[in-house]
C-alpha cells in the first residue's frame, strides 16, 4: 500500500477533530498510510484566490512542491483544499508564464514546483486505492435501512475538467455501508459556505434549503466530505429555529464517521458527540 | 521523339502592345517551330478556318499564342470538333493577360512572350492525341436508406431510366418522416406526404429490400459490388454502378444532461418521441396515462453546445412549433410553453411561429434551471432572461428539442466507400457551395439529413438533384468522353498505393497483381494500382506522388513538363534572374486573368506554366526549375480548403513545396526560393503581391549555384 | 397636422442612454487575457448561467448580464458590484455554459481586478489579514477536543511561516496594508 | 431550336439550370433583364458557406474540370445554350409542353460573339463599359445615353466590327416545352422604414451596398470608407430584420440575412483591422453549420446586442449617435458610429407579379411556390413549369444550385415518360 502525503489544511484540525480522527482510524483499519505533511498550513481557500491570485497560486504550488519531494500523492479531507491544489495544478500546467512567476517566488524558499504530483480527496483514495470490495469486507455493522442524502460539495465536483471527480463514487461508498442513498432535487446546489463572510443570511438560506430538501426526500441523515459544508449544514441548522422558526434535526455526518460506524467502531472514537445535531437516531437504529 | 509545331500569334485586332517583329523573328528561329503565322483574331470565324487548315496539315501539333485559353479554347475546340478535327494537341500561350497587358516595357513583354511560346513548343513536341472513348456500365443504382430522401432518389433515378435497389434496415420504409404528425411547411402528416411516393415505388425498375443492411462495398464508379446482409443473417451481393447514401439522422438522447431528468422521469421526452405519440394519437402522460394539459418544450438540447453538437440543428424550432399546434388540435386549452435561446424559423416558417403565438403558445427566452419530481408532478424551475425573473411550475410533459445527429453506421461504411466525414460526423460534401450531394468518392452520392439537418422538402430536392448528378456520370449506361486524365503503366507500378490513398476522388484502386497477369504463387499477394482514365478528374496528384512515374497525365507527361520548364527558362541567368510560376487552372488561372483584365502591372522577369491542379507539381518539377536556371519558383494554388479537386490537391502541393524548401535548406541553399501562394480571383492583388515578393527574392538571391555546368560551387554565399 | 408633428429638430425622449464610447472597450481584452477569460467572447447570451445560478434572483445584475457588461466595457459597474463577491463559486453556471465560457472563473478574475483597485468587502479584508498574520484562517483553540480523540494537540507538521513569507510579497500584503 | 426550354433569370440558379440542360442535349434559352449574367452574385464578393468568390459555379461537360468563374463559364460557347441578355418575356401563349413565348430583346449594340475585349472602344469613348471582369458574355456594353464622338470612332475602328450604334430592340418568338423560373430576389430599399433614416444619410446603407464597398475590385479597393466623405470607418453597426419579420413589410424571415451580415462582419473583423462592429438582432438565425459564423465573429470581437434601435441622431462630423435598447441588460446604450448597415429584407423582384399572373403559378409571400405544396416538390411550379433559386424565396447559393439540378432532373424525367 502506498503512503500518502496527508494535507489537512487548517479547518479540519481546528474545527473538526472528529473528521480528522475518524479519517485516520478508518485509514488505519484499511491499511492506508497517511503521513502528515511538514511545514504546510492553509490553502488560502477561494477567498485568497479571489483577491490575490498569484499569492494563492504560490501558496498552493509550495504545498505541491513539498509533496513532490517525497513523490507521494497528496490526500486531503477538505473540498476547499482539494479545489485549491487541483486548480493550481491544472492552471500552472496550462500557463507557462504563471508557472515561471510562481517558481521564481518559490525559489526564494528553496523550492521548485514541477507539476508531477497527484492530488486526491480522501474519499477518492479510498475508492480507487482500497476499492469498494475491500472496504465492504470490513463492514461488520451494516447501516441497513438508513436513508442518507449526500452533499458532495461544489469544489469537489466542479469544474469537472479541473477536479475530475465523479460523484457516483461517493454514492458507492455510502451504499457499501448498507445505507440507502436518498436522492433529492437540489443535490448539486451549494451549501453557501463561500458567501458566509459577505452575506450571512444568504448563506443560511442556502444551507436551510439543502437540509429541507434532504429531509423532505426522506433522508435520516446527511453525509458530507468537507469541513466547510459540514459547518454549513450541521452548525447552521441550530440557528434555523431563530431565523426561520424551523427545526429539522437532520444529523450531518462526515463520511469517515459513517464508514467507521459500519465498520463497528465506537462512537466515542470518531467524536460523534461533537457533531452539532445529535446523531442519536442513528445510534438507536444501530443498536436496535 | 521531338516533333515540330506550327505557331499562331494573335494580335487581338492589332491592339496588343507587343513587338510582333521580334516575336516572329525569334520564334521562327526556335528549332521546334515549323511555321509562324500572325492572325488578328483567332476567335473569329475566318481565323478559326485558318486554324482548322493548320491542324489538318500538321497532325494537330499547333501552338496558339493569344489571349487566355479560358476564353478561346472552348470556341476553338467546338469549331474543330464540328469539322471532325482533333483539337487535343493544341497548346496555348497567353500573351495578352500574361504579357502585353501587365508589362509596360514592350521589349521585355515581347521577350517573355517568346520564352513562353518556346515552352509551349516544347510541351507540344511530345503531345499526345487524346481520343474520345466509351464504356458500358450497368444502368443500375443502389440507394441506401428508405426515408424520404432515399425514396425520392429511387423514384427520380427510375424516372431517368435506371434500375434501382432501395435498401432499408428497418421493417418499413418512411424513416422519421412517417412519424411526423405535421410536416413543415405543408401542414400534412408524414404518412400523407409519403403516400403518393410509396405508390410510385411500385415500379418494375425498383427493387425494395427491407430489413437489410449494407456490410461493405467494393469497386468503383460503374462497377461497385454492394455486400448485403439481411436480418436473418443471409448474405448477398449486388452489382451496381453508383451508390446513393440516404441514411438520414439520429436524434440525440440527452441522458447525460442531468438537469433535464431525461431517462429518469418518464414524462420527460424528446421532440421526436412526442411526434410519435401524436402520430399514434396517444397523447398522454407516460408516467400515469393522465391527460396532458401543460407542456414545456426546451430548445437547443445538445445543439449549439461545445459539449455535444457545436452547430444549430436547424429543424428543432420548427418541429417544436409544429408539435405545439398538433397538441392544441387535440387539447385546445393546453398550456404550452417553449423555452428558447433564439427562435430559428426560416422564411415562411416564421408565419407558423406567428400562428402558434396567436393560438396561445408561450415563448420564454431563457433556460431551464432544474427539473425534479414532486409526487407525481414534474416540477420545472426556469429563468426568463427578458423578464429577468425565475419561474417555478408543474408540467405534464417536458419535451426536449434534441440535437439532430448523423446516423449510426456511416463511419463504418466510409471505410469501404471512401467518402469523407465532416467534423460533426455527417458525410462531408465534396464542396459546400456547389456540390453538396457529391462525396469525395466518385459515384457515391449523399442526400438528405445524412449530410446535414434537412427539412423534408430539402431532402426531396437533394434526391432529385443527386439523380441528375448520377445521370451525368452514367449517361444512361454508356459513358462516352474524352479520355483526358491519368494513364497507368502497370509494369512500372511498384504497388506503393500512394495514388490510391491520396487521389482526391478515390479513383485508383489497388488490386491483387494476379488479377492483372499470371504470377507465381509466391508473389500472389503483391498489389498494384489500376486507374480507369474515364473516371479520372485529371488533377495529376497521383503523378506528382508516384515514385516510379507509372501514372502520368496523358496531356501533361513528366517529359512534357520538364521540357517546358527547360525551354521557358532558356537565357535565365545572373543577368536576368527569373521567377518561374506554376499556376493551377482553377482559381489561379482566373486570378491571373483578372490581373490582366485589370492591367495590374508586375515585373516581366517571370515565366508562367499552367498545371491542371497545383497538386500536379512535384518536388522533382520544382528542382528541375532550379536546374534549368530559375532563381525562384512560385506555386499559385487555390485557397486553403478550397482546392477545386475535392479540397486536397493544394494540400498535397503544400507538402511538396514544404519538402522542396527543406531539401534546398539541407543542401545549403535558401528554402525561400520556393513559395506557395493561395489565389482568389476576387482578390487579384493576391497574385501581384505574391509574384512581386518572389521576383524580389529572385533578384536578391540570383540564380542557384548549380546550373549551366557550374558544378562544384555548391553552397550559396550568404551575406 | 398637429403642431407636434410640424416640429423639427431632434425627437424628444426621456431615455438617457449609456454612452458606449465612454465605456472601457479594453475591459473585455483585459478579462480575456486573464487566466480563465479566453472563452469570454464565446458568450451568446443564452442565460443558461443565470438559469443555473442558485442565488441570482437576489442580484441586481444576473450572471449573463455581468458577462454582457464585461463585453460592453462596463468596467466600473462590474468591479464595484456586490454580485462578484456574493458569487458562491459553486461553478454551476460554468458547468452548464453551452459555449464553455468559464463564468465562475471570470468572476474570480473580476474580484482580483477589484482587489487590485482596493474594492474589497471588509470581511474579506479581515480574512486576508488573518492569512497574512497567522498563515491560516483557522487555528486550533480547543486542543482538548483533539486530545480526547487521541489526536496530538498541536497539528503535526503545521507551519504557517511559508505562507506568511509568500503573502508578504504579493497583493495580500498591499490589501492588509503591510509594509512593502 | 427544337423542344427548347426557357430559363428566366441568369443568376446562379438560372445559369446552373441552363448549363445542365444544355449539357443534357436540350436546347436552352436563358434570358435576363440585365446586360450581363450573374445576377446579385456579381456584386457580392465572397459567398457563404465557403467564404470564396461569389462568382464561381459548377463547370460543365464542355468545360471539363471542377468549378469555374462566371467569365469562364459555358454560357457562350455551348452550342445548345442561347443566352439573351437585356431580354424580357413579353407574352406567353400555347399550352404546357408547347408554349409560344415572345421575347423583347434589347438593342444589340455590341455583338458579344465578336467582341474580343481588346479595349479599343473603352479607350475611345465613355459610352462603353466592361461591367465586371467576370461579366458574361465577355463583351463591353454600350450606354446610348452617353453617346459621344469617340463612340462613333469606336464603331468604325472596332477590329471585329462588333459595334452597331444604331441597333434597335427586336422581338423573338421561341417555341418552348418547359419554363424554368429563376427570377431571384431583390434587396428591399428601406426608404419607407422611417426609424432607420435610410436614404436620408449617406452613411446608412444596406448589406448589398456594404458588399460592394468591401469588394477589392470596387471603387475603394475594398477599404471600408464612409460614403459621406471617404473617411476610414472606425465603428460600424449592423441592424438585423429591417423589413423582415415585420407585418408592415414582410412577415417572413428573410432567412439568409443573419449569415449575410456575419459574413461581412467576419470580413471586416478579420481582414480590415481595428474596426469595431456591433450587430443588433432579435433572434440570431445562423441555421445549421452557419452557427460557425456566429461563433467566429463573437470570437473575433464582434459585439452582439439583443435589442432594437431606439434612435438615430446624426452628428455634424458625419458620425451617427445610435441608441439601442438592450433587452438582456434592460438598458439603453448609445453608440457613436461611422456606418450603419441595415440587413434589409429580401423581397421578390417586381417582375415576379407579371410572371405569376401570366403563368398562373402559386404565389408564396410574393415569391413562387410549388404547385402542389403537399408533394414537398419545391421546384415544381406547375405543368411544365419549374422554379429554382431565390425565386422560391431567399435561398443560399448551394440551395440554388441543388434546386436548379432538381429542376433539370425533373425535366429529363418528364421527357422520358
Amino acid at each position: 500500500m502506498p503512503a500518502y502525503n496527508l494535507y489537512m489544511g487548517c479547518s479540519v484540525p481546528a474545527n473538526y477533530p472528529n473528521y480528522e480522527a475518524s479519517m485516520l482510524k478508518v485509514a488505519l483499519a484499511l491499511g492506508m498510510e497517511l503521513e502528515y505533511m511538514e511545514n504546510v498550513a492553509c490553502c488560502g481557500s477561494p477567498n485568497l484566490r479571489a483577491i490575490d491570485y498569484l499569492g494563492w497560486l504560490t501558496v498552493n504550488a509550495r504545498t505541491l512542491a513539498i509533496a513532490e519531494e517525497n513523490g507521494h500523492d497528496i490526500v486531503t479531507p477538505c473540498n476547499g483544499c482539494f479545489a485549491s491544489l487541483k486548480d493550481t495544478l491544472h492552471h500552472l500546467k496550462h500557463d507557462e508564464s504563471d508557472m515561471k512567476k510562481v517558481n521564481s517566488e518559490l525559489k526564494k524558499l528553496g523550492l521548485t514546483f514541477k507539476g508531477t504530483i497527484k492530488v486526491r480527496h480522501f474519499i477518492e483514495a479510498l475508492y480507487t486505492d482500497i476499492g469498494v470490495e475491500e472496504i465492504r469486507k470490513k463492514v461488520t455493522n451494516p447501516l441497513d435501512g438508513i436513508g442518507i442524502s449526500i452533499h458532495y460539495g461544489c469544489h469537489l465536483m466542479r469544474p469537472a475538467d479541473v477536479t475530475g471527480f465523479r460523484p457516483e463514487i461517493l454514492d458507492e461508498l455510502v451504499s457499501l455501508t448498507g445505507a440507502t442513498v436518498i436522492e433529492y432535487p437540489i443535490w448539486k446546489q451549494c451549501c453557501g459556505a463561500t458567501v458566509l463572510p459577505v452575506n450571512e443570511p444568504l448563506a443560511i438560506r442556502l444551507a436551510r434549503d439543502k437540509i429541507k430538501s434532504m429531509k423532505e426526500a426522506g433522508a435520516a441523515f446527511a453525509a458530507v466530505v468537507c469541513p466547510a459544508c459540514g459547518n454549513q449544514l450541521d452548525l447552521q441548522q441550530l440557528g434555523l429555529k431563530d431565523s426561520y422558526g424551523e427545526v429539522y434535526d437532520l444529523p450531518v455526518l462526515l463520511y469517515p464517521q459513517i464508514l467507521a460506524l459500519a465498520m463497528g467502531m465506537d462512537e466515542s472514537e470518531i467524536g460523534l458527540e461533537m457533531n452539532r445535531v445529535p446523531a442519536d437516531t442513528i445510534l438507536d437504529h444501530l443498536t436496535s | 521523339m521531338s516533333e515540330k509545331s506550327d505557331v499562331i500569334l494573335c494580335t487581338c485586332g492589332k491592339q496588343l502592345q507587343l513587338d510582333y517583329e521580334i516575336l516572329t523573328d525569334r520564334i521562327g528561329k526556335i528549332e521546334l517551330a515549323k511555321t509562324v503565322t500572325i492572325l488578328d483574331t483567332v476567335c473569329q470565324d475566318d481565323d478559326l478556318e485558318q486554324i482548322a487548315k493548320m491542324i489538318e496539315k500538321n497532325e494537330g501539333r499547333l501552338v496558339i499564342a493569344a489571349c487566355t485559353n479560358q476564353k478561346i479554347q472552348p470556341r476553338i475546340d467546338q469549331f474543330l470538333y464540328s469539322k471532325g478535327l482533333d483539337p487535343t494537341r493544341i497548346q496555348y500561350v497567353n500573351i495578352r493577360e500574361h504579357s502585353a497587358w501587365v508589362h509596360d516595357d514592350l521589349t521585355e513583354a515581347s521577350e517573355k512572350s517568346v520564352a513562353m511560346t518556346r515552352g509551349a513548343l516544347a510541351r507540344s513536341s511530345t503531345s499526345n492525341t487524346i481520343p474520345t472513348e466509351s464504356k458500358d456500365v450497368a444502368g443500375h443504382v443502389t440507394v441506401i436508406g428508405g426515408g424520404i430522401a432515399g425514396i425520392e432518389s429511387a423514384i427520380s433515378l427510375s424516372g431517368l431510366g435506371y434500375n434501382v435497389t432501395l435498401i432499408e434496415i428497418a421493417d418499413e420504409l418512411g424513416g422519421h418522416l412517417a412519424k411526423l404528425p405535421m410536416v413543415a411547411p405543408t401542414g400534412k402528416s408524414g404518412t400523407e406526404v409519403l403516400a403518393a411516393r410509396l405508390a410510385a415505388l411500385k415500379s418494375d425498375s425498383i427493387t425494395i429490400l427491407t430489413r437489410t443492411k449494407v456490410k461493405y462495398v467494393e469497386g468503383e464508379l460503374g462497377r461497385f459490388v454492394v455486400h448485403l446482409v439481411t436480418d436473418a443473417a443471409e448474405e448477398d451481393e449486388l452489382h451496381t454502378s453508383a451508390v446513393v447514401l440516404a441514411t438520414g439522422f439520429k436524434e440525440f438522447k440527452p441522458t447525460m444532461i442531468d438537469e433535464y431528468q431525461y431517462g429518469k422521469n418518464p414524462d420527460v421526452l424528446t421532440q421526436l418521441e412526442l411526434s410519435e405519440m401524436l402520430t399514434e394519437d396517444s397523447l398522454k402522460r407516460p408516467s400515469d396515462g393522465g391527460e396532458v394539459k401543460s407542456v414545456i418544450m426546451v430548445q437547443c438540447v445538445g445543439s449549439r453546445s461545445e459539449d455535444y453538437k457545436r452547430d444549430c440543428s436547424k429543424l428543432c424550432c420548427t418541429f417544436a412549433i409544429d408539435n405545439s399546434l398538433e397538441i392544441l388540435k387535440r387539447v385546445p386549452d393546453a398550456q404550452i410553453r417553449i423555452v428558447y435561446m433564439d427562435i430559428r424559423v426560416p422564411f415562411e416558417n416564421e408565419l407558423i411561429y406567428a400562428e402558434s403565438r396567436e393560438k396561445g403558445v408561450d415563448y420564454i427566452r431563457g433556460r431551464i434551471s432544474m427539473v425534479w419530481s414532486q409526487g407525481n408532478e414534474t416540477r420545472v424551475k426556469l429563468y426568463d432572461s427578458l423578464l429577468d425573473q425565475y419561474f417555478e411550475l408543474s408540467s405534464d410533459l417536458l419535451v426536449l428539442s434534441c440535437a439532430v445527429l448523423p446516423p449510426d453506421g456511416i463511419t463504418e461504411l466510409s471505410e469501404t466507400l471512401g467518402y469523407a466525414i465532416e467534423d460533426d460526423g455527417h458525410i462531408k460534401e465534396l464542396y459546400g457551395k456547389l456540390r453538396r450531394n457529391e462525396t469525395r468518392r466518385r459515384g457515391v452520392l449523399a442526400v438528405g439529413a445524412v449530410t446535414r439537418p434537412q427539412f423534408a422538402y430539402e431532402a426531396v430536392t437533394d434526391a432529385q438533384a443527386a439523380a441528375l448528378v448520377i445521370h451525368n456520370e452514367l449517361q444512361g449506361g454508356r459513358i462516352e468522353k474524352i479520355a483526358r486524365g491519368a494513364v497507368l503503366v502497370a509494369d512500372d507500378c511498384v504497388g506503393c498505393s500512394l495514388c490510391a490513398q491520396q487521389c482526391p476522388r478515390g479513383v485508383p484502386l489497388m488490386v491483387e497483381e494476379t488479377d492483372l497477369e499470371n504470377q507465381d504463387d509466391e508473389q500472389k499477394l503483391v498489389f498494384k494500382a489500376t486507374i480507369d482514365t474515364l473516371n479520372c478528374h485529371a488533377c495529376g496528384v497521383c503523378q506528382s506522388l508516384c515514385p516510379s512515374g507509372a501514372t502520368q497525365l496523358n496531356f501533361l507527361t513528366n517529359e512534357q513538363l520538364w521540357a517546358e520548364i527547360d525551354a521557358v527558362l532558356e537565357g535565365a541567368g545572373s543577368d536576368y534572374p527569373i521567377t518561374l510560376c506554376f499556376y493551377c487552372e482553377e482559381c489561379s488561372v482566373s486570378t491571373i486573368d483578372i490581373v490582366g483584365t485589370r492591367k495590374m502591372k508586375y515585373p516581366a522577369s517571370t515565366r508562367l506554366i499552367p498545371v491542371p491542379c497545383s497538386g500536379r507539381v512535384s518536388i522533382v518539377d520544382i528542382l528541375k526549375a532550379f536546374e534549368s536556371g530559375a532563381s525562384a519558383v512560385m506555386l499559385a494554388a487555390c485557397e486553403t480548403d478550397r482546392c477545386h479537386i475535392a479540397g486536397t490537391g493544394n494540400e498535397i502541393a503544400q507538402v511538396q513545396v514544404d519538402v522542396a524548401q527543406e531539401i534546398l535548406n539541407a543542401i545549403g541553399w535558401r528554402g525561400e526560393r520556393v513559395g506557395m501562394y493561395r489565389m482568389f480571383s476576387a482578390e487579384p492583388e493576391r497574385f501581384t503581391e505574391a509574384i512581386n515578393e518572389m521576383v524580389k527574392r529572385a533578384k536578391d538571391f540570383g540564380p542557384t549555384p548549380v546550373h549551366l555546368g557550374t558544378a562544384g560551387k555548391w553552397m550559396e554565399v550568404k551575406e | 397636422m398637429s403642431d407636434a408633428e410640424e416640429q423639427t429638430g431632434p425627437p424628444i425622449t426621456l431615455v438617457e442612454p449609456i454612452d458606449v464610447s465612454k465605456l472601457d472597450s479594453e475591459f473585455r481584452k483585459t478579462i480575456r487575457s486573464m487566466p480563465n477569460g479566453e472563452e469570454l467572447m464565446a458568450c451568446f447570451a443564452c442565460s443558461t448561467c443565470t438559469a443555473a445560478c442558485p442565488i441570482a434572483n437576489q442580484w441586481d445584475y444576473k450572471p449573463h448580464q455581468l458577462i454582457r457588461m464585461i463585453l460592453l466595457g462596463m468596467r466600473d459597474d462590474v468591479l464595484s458590484s456586490k454580485e462578484i463577491w456574493e458569487c458562491l463559486t459553486c461553478f454551476q453556471c460554468q458547468e452548464r455554459c453551452p459555449q464553455k465560457v468559464r463564468v465562475t472563473d471570470i468572476f474570480f478574475d473580476c474580484k482580483n481586478l477589484a482587489a487590485e483597485e482596493g474594492m474589497i468587502p471588509d470581511n474579506i479584508i479581515g480574512l486576508a489579514r488573518e492569512l497574512a498574520e497567522k498563515g491560516q484562517l483557522y487555528v486550533v483553540t480547543a486542543d482538548w477536543e483533539r486530545e480526547d480523540l487521541g489526536l496530538e494537540p498541536e497539528v503535526p507538521g503545521l507551519s504557517a511561516n511559508g505562507i506568511r513569507e509568500i503573502l508578504k510579497t504579493t497583493r495580500t500584503n498591499k490589501i492588509v496594508g503591510g509594509e512593502s | 431550336m427544337k423542344d427548347a426550354v426557357l430559363v428566366i433569370g441568369a443568376g446562379v440558379a438560372g445559369m446552373t439550370a441552363a448549363i445542365e440542360l444544355a449539357d443534357s442535349n436540350i436546347e436552352t434559352v436563358l434570358i435576363d433583364r440585365l446586360p450581363t449574367a450573374g445576377g446579385n452574385a456579381l456584386d457580392l464578393y465572397k459567398a457563404f458557406p465557403t467564404d470564396d468568390c461569389f462568382y464561381c459555379f459548377e463547370g460543365s461537360r464542355s468545360r471539363p474540370g471542377i468549378r469555374k468563374c462566371f467569365y469562364r463559364s459555358a454560357l457562350i460557347d455551348q452550342p445548345n445554350l442561347h443566352l439573351r441578355t437585356d431580354t424580357e418575356v413579353a407574352e406567353i401563349s400555347g399550352s404546357p409542353g408547347s408554349f409560344t413565348v415572345k421575347l423583347t430583346v434589347g438593342p444589340r449594340y455590341v455583338d458579344s460573339r465578336k467582341c474580343i475585349l481588346c479595349g479599343l472602344c473603352l479607350e475611345l469613348s465613355n459610352a462603353f463599359e466592361q461591367i465586371s471582369p467576370q461579366c458574361q458574355p465577355q463583351a463591353v456594353i454600350y450606354r446610348p445615353d452617353l453617346l459621344d464622338d469617340g463612340a462613333k470612332k469606336a464603331e468604325s475602328d472596332c477590329p471585329t466590327k462588333a459595334i452597331n450604334l444604331n441597333a434597335e430592340p427586336t422581338e423573338e418568338t421561341v417555341n418552348i416545352t418547359d419554363i424554368v423560373l429563376a427570377t431571384g430576389y431583390h434587396e428591399m430599399q428601406p426608404i419607407n422604414v422611417d426609424e432607420y433614416s435610410y436614404g436620408k444619410h449617406p452613411n446608412i446603407i444596406t448589406q448589398l451596398e456594404l458588399a460592394k464597398i468591401l469588394d477589392p475590385n470596387g471603387e475603394s479597393g475594398g477599404a471600408l470608407l464612409r460614403p459621406s466623405d471617404g473617411a476610414q470607418v472606425k465603428n460600424m453597426m449592423m441592424i438585423q430584420c429591417v423589413g423582415s419579420r415585420d407585418e408592415n413589410y414582410y412577415a417572413y424571415c428573410s432567412k439568409i440575412c443573419c449569415v449575410f451580415a456575419l459574413k461581412h462582419a467576419k470580413i471586416v473583423s478579420s481582414e480590415r483591422n481595428g474596426i469595431g462592429i456591433t450587430v443588433v438582432y432579435m433572434d440570431m438565425r445562423t441555421y445549421d453549420r452557419h452557427e460557425r459564423y456566429y461563433r467566429e465573429t463573437r470570437d473575433s470581437g464582434v459585439r452582439f446586442l439583443r435589442g432594437r434601435l431606439h434612435l438615430i441622431d446624426p452628428r455634424e462630423d458625419g458620425t451617427l449617435d445610435v441608441t439601442v435598447y438592450d433587452s438582456l441588460l434592460n438598458k439603453y446604450l448609445r453608440h457613436n458610429i461611422d456606418l450603419l448597415v441595415l440587413s434589409s429584407a429580401l423581397e421578390p423582384p417586381e417582375s415576379n407579379d407579371g410572371i405569376i399572373q401570366l403563368l398562373d403559378v402559386q404565389m408564396r409571400s410574393g415569391f413562387i411556390g410549388p404547385s402542389d405544396p403537399f408533394s414537398e416538390n419545391e421546384v415544381v411550379a406547375g405543368d411544365h413549369l419549374y422554379v429554382c433559386g431565390s425565386a422560391t424565396g431567399p435561398t443560399e447559393v448551394p440551395e440554388s444550385v441543388t434546386q436548379a439540378r432538381a429542376v433539370v432532373s425533373k425535366i429529363l424525367q418528364g421527357r422520358r415518360s
